[in-house]
């Protein structure tokens, strides 16, 4: 099971973000991406994620099990700064439709919804539209979403943005728990997650103009 | 700083609990008179003699103006209430026109059907679009439709109650509307004849049904909205005692 | 009796759309008042009703 | 408040393209019409205000309820709600934005449309200025539905809902005015009078409501 | 899949009572036509296809330029886009998702509306037929401006210029069956088979045009 | 000047979340609001700058110049959890916009769009369209709005979130700076803000069900 990047760089508008960044990640291994605003944390996600098309560069994943290589966003799941719940339908409407949108063929390290919400703690509120939730209870749910459909690797945007100290732990050891299951953790953040053996990738952000084109 | 000042200034004013004990006691009564009065009005309604030039359809009219006027009168309590529920914030308010509104619509299609089946003899058509009466009336039936809808689309009761109150405020612009349309335009639809500044100018044979009639559906409305009314106050019960249970349950656990 | 037909559809209508009504009015309440007695059954009552339990919510105030 | 007006205009140039919507739109209902009516060229003219009118109302119901769903998405309204300028004036400054960005170009295509339906020019005309005058009243009215959509999770149809009855009297003067103008014994003035004062009233009730219905549908 | 689909109907359904408020809508557009066109029951069951047509059409519009909006401001879309089911097929299930929730009430309460508007048997046939042909077809296209407008921050006139002059031959020939079947001489195949090879058409030029683009929107 | 504020109790859907808060701040003082997620920080802030209406209690503003006492609302500046700006416009009309639509006679401390936007370190990108800013930057920017129009009262709901240590300092002494020109900020935060006489609130969450009026 590994996640490799090779000498991906990406463009936002005519800015070069970021060159040459190249890492491999094997299970149990995690990376922490930091930097300061602006400088292409969440566009190496994305790219990552398959949602942005890097200007140079591939990402693959291997699987122990297939032969060939997959997309590495089918492996993934994607936690951005948005929390993809819809505010119209419950806590638990929306934690079931993603487990069964992700849901694949014999699965069985996935937690139930009931179980997800307990997991970052709000199992009591489960029934509320999600809309009626403060900011750092709909983050905890959107976390909650990673656990309902079992996938290798994760990838968080700022997943502890407007969460309080104790929601942070939880997240913490959710994150260590998978990557003690063998799963692949890549973070953005700006507050240190506590995990011990993270490797650390600092993004500075405008890496050139792509003005050789013209 | 035992109890919020809001509960406190809710229990000044008839509070929920009262009410509910209001209609226990109030409802039968109503009911029982509201039994005898249809009774009454249905035996006048089929003796009294029919009219030289409409037939017996003049009959229709013991049922079509009653509706017709509770389906104004109708709008006309929601209005109210929907300033009760703006200016004063008084729960019951909310209560009181969201338990209305069907009602209003069901009075407002019982003056259209009627209304069409009278028409079919005397005009020779069910339904005309020229008519500025009938067409209000079907606007107005529109808008109680648009306010259930809404009532069901808001989760937060009371927030709901606050919004519709607002779009009913606006539409009460149609009462009027209705009521004066055969004035200001002319039109095919009776003048009014009962409800004039200078006193009724119909037939009191007509008219003694009519009035029994009408009596007889104005607290029909009065006991079906004060039952509505009840459901809707047990409803909230219900779901404000299943929310504390679920918090008590959730808080438990957290303990 | 001339136009019967009208005459008796119409308080036909009007009795059908009545008896709507009225039995929407009572199966509601039925049902709201069921929800009531199971809440009862499981142990839940109206704080109003039992002002002697200590409230929970009490001196939470900030 | 010149600011809120210019942003508005600017936003619904760019980004919602509501002008070209509309009159896209307000094209395709008058287009279709002459299939069902024949090739009655007559009897197209006469029925032509009525259309035309139809249209505009139809054309002003697209993109009405997302007037303040926007600004409360990103949290604009909040800001909008705090401010001492009396609520009712910004919500007057959103409605007129909105009219010059999606009621105008509809009178000022009208013309066009007229054309289509073999209109005479007093038609023509009497339809432009009955347009001009009316559509004003759809945009007021149509702030209390939006005001009201605010508070739905999807407003959209429920606002067209419960806007049209009220539309529906703007509508019967308007076209009444425009026929009053062709055909001669029916005088132009009194139901133009009419429409003008409905706008009128609208003016002030539409803005009051909608106002009213922003505060009340706060969380 | 079913889980998309089923949560987009719910979604429909939920915000506002969705089938009600469709039909409550095209009840009070057709309802205003007669204020308009005035009382003539000829002329009205004349222009009666043709104006349910508008109405369904009006109300495919409303709302259907935010079928993938909603879903990239809350970021579902990107989670979608990154699944391995092919992405057309989640655009397919969302156009059928949102036919169902807004597209099949219409064509259901058409019949209504025919008597509305006075029109007999096999017009009202005629036309609820055709509409359950055409409607997929201003989904199709609709999702088309949808996907577009997600690509494009300024999208806004780009949408109404790929949406609306799609639709309108859609209009046309579901406005022209429905009026063959009723008037003599005019063969009502002819046009409703038109009417079909475009639904199809864009059943797989819509998904595939729409993926397209919110493939290429990505950012 | 003196913000008060006297039993506030507010409700969400059912539930007092809390009741009898009370509190004064003169000029140059600060609240900072700490507790868990959905506690209710973001309820009473909102309660404060007049959004929602406090089930009982009321929250005035007293101004040295004028005579009767004002709204809140009117005195104050509220950056919540969403950005209020447009992403079809660029960061520098948005922030005119601001600037006009805030602005009142006699006003000479407020920044120009070109210097606010230097304020919060992003002087460079403001001809950019807002969509275009990363998470951090749209933050910093609806920030700046802040400072474009001078209000006494600065009322921030979570204002580091997403934000990069360097903007951390920078907003700090943006607040600080803005306590010692007599401004008064109340601060809903999870991460300490560095601000030393702040007063701290904690808020607790859950005062009791409405229950009682049913
Ligand atoms: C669908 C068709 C009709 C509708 C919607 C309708 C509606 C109404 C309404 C709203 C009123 C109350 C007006 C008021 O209080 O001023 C009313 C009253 C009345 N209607 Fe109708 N109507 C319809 C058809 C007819 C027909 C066909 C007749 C008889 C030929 C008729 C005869 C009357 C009479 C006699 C009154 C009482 C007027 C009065 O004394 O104030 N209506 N109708
Ligand atoms: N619109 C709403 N309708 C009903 N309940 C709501 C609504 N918004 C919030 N709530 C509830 O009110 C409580 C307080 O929410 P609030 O947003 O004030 O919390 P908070 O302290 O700001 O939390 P966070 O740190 O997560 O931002 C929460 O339990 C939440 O579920
Ligand atoms: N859609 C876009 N179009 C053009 N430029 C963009 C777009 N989105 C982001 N950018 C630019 O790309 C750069 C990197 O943004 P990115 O979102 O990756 O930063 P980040 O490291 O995640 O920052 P933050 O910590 O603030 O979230 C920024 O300078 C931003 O202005
Ligand atoms: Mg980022
Ligand atoms: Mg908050």
């Amino acid at each position: 099971m590994r996640l490799t990047a090779e000498n991906l760089s990406a463009r936002r508008g005519e800015d070069l973000i970021f060159r040459d960044v190249s890492f491999a990640l094997e299970a149990g291994e995690s990376l922490v991406l930091t930097g300061r605003n602006g400088s292409g944390k969440s566009t190496l996600l994305r790219v990552i994620a398959g949602l942005l098309r890097p200007e140079s560069g591939k990402v693959t994943w291997h699987a122990p099990d297939a032969e060939e290589e997959m997309k590495a966003a089918e492996a993934s799941h994607y936690l951005g700064h948005r929390n993809a719940m819809k505010t119209e339908l419950s806590v638990t409407e929306n934690l079931s439709f993603w487990r069964d949108f992700f849901s694949r063929r014999n699965d069985n390290r996935s937690l139930s919804v009931g179980e997800a919400a307990d997991a970052v703690g709000l199992g009591g509120i489960a029934h509320l539209p999600f809309g009626y939730l403060s900011a750092g209870q709909q983050r905890r749910m959107a976390f909650a979403k990673l656990l309902v459909s079992w996938r290798p690797v994760w990838i968080l945007d700022e997943p502890t943005a407007a969460l309080d100290v104790s929601a942070e732990s939880v997240f913490t050891t959710l994150i260590k728990s998978h990557l003690k299951d063998g799963g692949i953790v890549l973070a953005a953040t700006h507050q240190p997650l506590g995990l011990e053996k993270a490797r650390e990738l600092k993004m500075t952000g405008f890496a050139g103009v792509m003005e050789e084109v013209w | 700083m035992s109890d919020s000042l809001a509960i406190t200034k809710f229990s000044d004013l008839a509070n929920p609990t009262r009410f509910l004990a209001l209609v226990g006691k109030v409802v039968p009564w109503l009911a029982a008179i509201t039994a005898i009065l249809f009774a009454v009005g249905l035996y006048l309604a089929f003796t009294t003699e029919g009219d030289y030039q409409q037939g017996d359809t003049v009959r229709i009219m013991y049922v079509h103006v009653p509706s017709a006027w509770l389906a104004m009168m109708c709008y006309t309590v929601m209005a109210v209430s929907a300033i009760g529920t703006l200016v004063w914030r008084h729960p019951l308010a909310d209560v009181s026109h969201k338990a209305a509104a069907p009602l209003g619509a069901a009075f407002t299609l019982l003056a259209l059907v009627t209304g069409s089946l009278w028409g079919k003899p005397m005009w020779g058509t069910w339904w005309t679009w020229g008519d500025a009466r009938l067409t209000s009336v079907f606007i107005l039936f529109l808008m109680y439709l648009g306010l259930i809808a809404l009532n069901r689309a808001i989760a937060d009761p009371s927030r709901a109650a606050r919004v519709s109150s607002v779009l009913i405020l606006v539409g009460f612009v149609n009462i009027p509307i209705i009521k004066f349309s055969v004035e200001w335009w002319n039109t095919l639809h009776q003048k009014a004849s009962v409800l004039r500044l200078d006193g009724p100018t119909i037939d009191p044979e007509f008219l003694r049904p009519l009035l029994v009639m009408a009596i007889a559906f104005t607290l029909l409305f009065f006991t079906l909205h004060f039952l509505a009314m009840r459901n809707e106050i047990l409803r909230r019960r219900v779901t404000a005692q299943r929310r504390m249970a679920a918090r008590m349950a959730s808080r438990g656990d957290a303990a | 009796m001339k136009y019967a037909f009208y005459v008796y559809t119409s308080y036909g209508v009007a009795t059908f759309v009545i008896l709507c009504l009225i039995a929407w009015v009572w199966l509601d309440g039925r049902g709201r008042r069921k929800d009531l007695a199971e809440l009862e059954a499981s142990g839940f009552r109206r704080r109003s009703a039992q002002p002697t339990v200590e409230s929970p919510a009490k001196g939470e105030g900030t | 408040m010149t600011a809120l007006l210019l942003r508005d205009i600017k936003l619904s140039v760019r980004a919602g393209g509501g002008a070209l919507i509309g009159v896209l739109f307000f094209i395709a209902v008058v287009a279709v019409i002459p299939f069902g009516v024949g090739p009655d060229l007559n009897l197209l003219s006469r029925i032509g205000p009525a259309i035309v009118w139809i249209g505009a109302l139809l054309s002003a119901l697209l993109g009405l309820d997302r007037m303040f769903q926007n600004d409360r998405e990103d949290g604009s309204l909040d800001l909008m709600l705090m401010q001492e300028h009396p609520l009712v004036l910004t919500v007057l400054i959103k409605c007129l934005a909105h009219w010059l960005g999606n009621g105008l170009p509809l009178v000022i295509a009208s013309p066009l449309l007229g054309l289509f339906m073999n209109m005479n020019e007093v038609a023509i005309g009497a339809t432009m200025l009955t347009l001009l005058v009316g559509t004003p009243a759809l945009t007021f009215i149509g702030a209390v539905g939006a005001a009201v959509a605010v508070a739905l999770p999807r407003g959209g149809l429920l606002v067209a809902i419960v806007v049209l009855p009220l539309a529906i009297p703007v509508l019967i003067f308007g076209v009444s005015a425009a026929y009053a103008a062709v055909e001669e014994p029916a005088p132009f003035l009194p139901p133009f009078l009419i429409l003008v004062a409905i706008t009128m009233f609208f003016a002030v009730l539409g803005p009051l409501g909608a106002a009213l219905a922003l505060r009340n549908a706060g969380d």
